[in-house]
This record gives C-alpha cells, structure tokens and sequence, in this order.
C-alpha cells in the first residue's frame, strides 16, 4: 500500500509491474488514471495548477484506502497524485488496486477514486487566457462519494 | 499558540496562507475560532461567513464547528476540494 | 477502438499515452488487466496455454465494444489478449476504456472485462507437474456477466 | 461442404481441430448436425451428447440448436470459455 504526491510524472506500467511481481496471489488489477482535459466548462485550459495540503493529503488518502481494504479484498493498492502545473492531456492522478479477482479490484479502485474526489485536499486551479479560475467543487462529486455510504446502509 | 492554514482560494482571498496566533479567548470550538476569524475584516467576513460553504480540518482530520480546537493544535480552512 | 489477439505482452503505459495525445477530451481511462495467478484451485500452476478461436474472438470482441458504446460514453477502447504460454505473474488481458468522466469510463470497462469472460472464445490450459488441465468455466463469471442484462430489465 | 472447428479440450478428446465434410443429409439445423456427429464413434457420443455443456458458432456467431447450417459455413463447437 502506498501514496505519493508528487510534481512528476507517473508510469503506470513501472507500478503494475512491481505489483504483479510482489504478490503471485495477484490475478485482477484494476487501475484508473484521471487526465487533464481541454474543455472545462466552456473555456478552453492553457494549463492546470494543483494545490495541496501537505501532511493531510497522504494521511487522508491513506484512510481512504485502508476503509476499502475493510470493504473488499485488496492485495495492494497505490495512488500518485500529482501537483504543480499540469497542461491539458496530462496525467492527474493514478490509483491502482490489485486482488484475486476483479470484481473486489474493480470496486475499490472506484471507490478510492470517489472518496479522494471528496476527502482528499487538493484544489484545482484553471489558468486561460482569460486569467485563473479555481475550480469548483462537483455536486456529481459528492454523489458519487455517496453512492458507496447508501450501499452500506442498504446492506448491498 | 496555534497554526492557521489557508489554502486555495481562500488563501487568495485572505492574502495568507499560513499563521500563528494565540488562541483567541472563548474560541474553544473550529465554529467559534471561525466566528472570531470573521471579524479581522471585510474579506475575512466575507469568507469565514456562516453562509460560505467552506470546510476545515483540526490536526489533519476533517472537522466540524463542534469540534474542539486547543493551544497547539493545526487547524485549517479550505474551499470543498476538487482534486483527481 | 481496437482490438489485439497477441503472443507478445503488452505495455499499458505506452497504450495509455497514445489514447491521451489523439483526444484531448479524454479525462478518465480506466483499466484492467488480467494476470496469471500461481494459485488456481489448489495446484500450484507451472505455466499455462493459451487457445483461441482466430477470426471469431476480434469480431465477439468488437461486439462486446460496440454493445458498451451504447450505453455509456466511450471515447476510445482497448482490448489487448494475450495467447499462447504464459507463466504465474505474466500478465493476460488489457482493457482501457476512456471517457470524458470516470463513472463511464469504470461502468464500460467493468463491462466489457464481464462479457469477454463469457463470450470471447478463449480457452485456459494449466500446465502443472501433474499434467495438463483445462480450466472450468467459471460460474461467477456467468453471473457478473448477467448483472448487466439484470441493469437493462430494470431500466438502471 | 461444410467447415467443422474442435476447440480446447473438445479438439483433444476428438483428436481433430478442423475438417471439411459434406452436410450430411438432414442436417440443417445445429442440433440435428451435432446429432449426426454423436454417430461417429464412443468419443463424439460421449463429447456431442446432448447432456453435454458444449457452446457452439455458425459463421463465428454463437448459435444455438435452431440455428440453421447450409452449405459453406463454418461450423464450430467448443466448451464454455475461460479467457481473461
């Protein structure tokens, strides 16, 4: 198990690989990489800055992790993030999460996705030509996150 | 004494990112502490309003207006977050 | 969207890179991949073959994209499955899906993974040291397959 | 003629992968076809027995018992599937 939050890229395939070979129990890996786009409501990007909460971040990210290891069968699972500037196509954000099979593995990659999307404490910042917008929170977002909290109610 | 983090707009908003200060009497709670932030002025009323949907966090862990806040403690105001 | 039948592995990172760079509205790629487990019902597995229906497999494939387009937004799939001899942490199959949002992008891909499990015509040969084995079909696989024609009666 | 396909442990318990034969006469559907097929000694009784769990393709369609089979397809059958 393992955050990182860093201006640097990251190599999706280098972290699969190092996880397929720590654990021959592996047989699903499921993995999810956020990209920036170019449109975003309406306004085209020029670049992307990302702000963050040092100390917080990995403390937070790492809770959101170990409360899908309580949910599903999670083998390892890691999450870079990355901070700084960041022009559009670029990677954001990566999670990966391995198990015996795929639907556990599939499970709590997107539900590591949509708590990191409400808990963690990052902040976006759009940078057009029209000058620097802070991007606002989703109302989709926090849907998403609480998708997984009716789940637990409904015993599903 | 205790450490005050902005962060984002906020941060933009206030023109500091980060403080130290003692802990200002009766401001026992994070409500309370925000409630004393809103009166160092127009852009700190503006944003610490009871209005603004704002979040904070003691020592790291989110956090609520009841939660307590104490001489030493890391307490910080931030915009909803939009990472990922 | 393409479709690969493949002795060769495959690299996620570079397939990753090229979906990213040909459409800057892409802003979510999830993905799995398949590996070899060394652990497989109780025998410890030495290697295992691969055997494939050439021809049929793209187009079933093809099939199970298209179906996926239709119901989520799909902005650009992949499909990558290995045959012939793999070894226990080789990895097996590749899935990718990009979509402007991520919840898409997870529905489709999960989708995807369940129907090639059901519909792709591949065959798993374990190779142990005490001999060879043909792997059972699986009836969990049937299962998270018909989840979804389940989602369709309901109107989810 | 038709094109005949044996996968995975079918081709094996066959020991054939692939043949050519003329429709036989009153094989027109899938069914009856695997029906003539179960003629052809112990080891097609036992593989093309109706009890069975054999998948089967016309033209690299899954197809069933009431597909029809003429002349020139490619006819192929299989055990359930175990990619990914």
């Amino acid at each position: 198990m393992d955050v990182r939050v860093q201006e640097q890229d990251f190599d999706i395939s280098a972290e699969i690989a190092a996880m397929r070979s720590g654990n021959p129990k592996i047989g699903a890996i499921a993995s999810f990489v956020g990209v920036v786009r170019d449109i975003n409501e309406g306004d085209s990007v020029a670049t992307m800055s990302l702000e963050h909460y040092p100390g917080m971040t990995e403390k937070s990210i790492a809770a959101i992790i170990t409360e899908a290891r309580g949910r599903w069968e999670v083998l390892d699972a890691l999450v870079i993030h990355r901070v700084g500037t960041l022009k559009p196509t670029d990677q954001i954000v990566l999670v990966i999460v391995a198990s015996t099979h795929r639907g556990d593995a599939f499970a709590a990659c997107e539900f590591i996705m949509d708590y990191l999307k409400t808990r963690a404490p990052f902040w976006k910042k759009e940078i057009t030509p029209q000058g620097g917008r802070w991007v606002d929170a989703r109302v989709t977002d926090d849907r998403a996150a609480q998708r997984w909290e009716r789940d637990d109610k409904q015993g599903k | 004494m205790i450490t005050l983090l902005y962060f984002a707009r906020l941060r933009e908003a206030l023109g500091t990112g980060r403080e130290q200060i003692d802990l200002p009497a009766g401001a026992s709670t994070l409500g309370t502490l925000r409630a004393q932030l809103s009166q160092r002025g127009e852009a700190w009323a503006r944003e610490m309003a009871a209005g603004r949907n704002l979040r904070a966090a003691v020592n790291q862990e989110i956090a609520g207006p009841d939660t307590p806040v104490k001489d030493g403690d890391e307490v910080a105001f931030f915009p909803p977050v939009t990472g990922g």
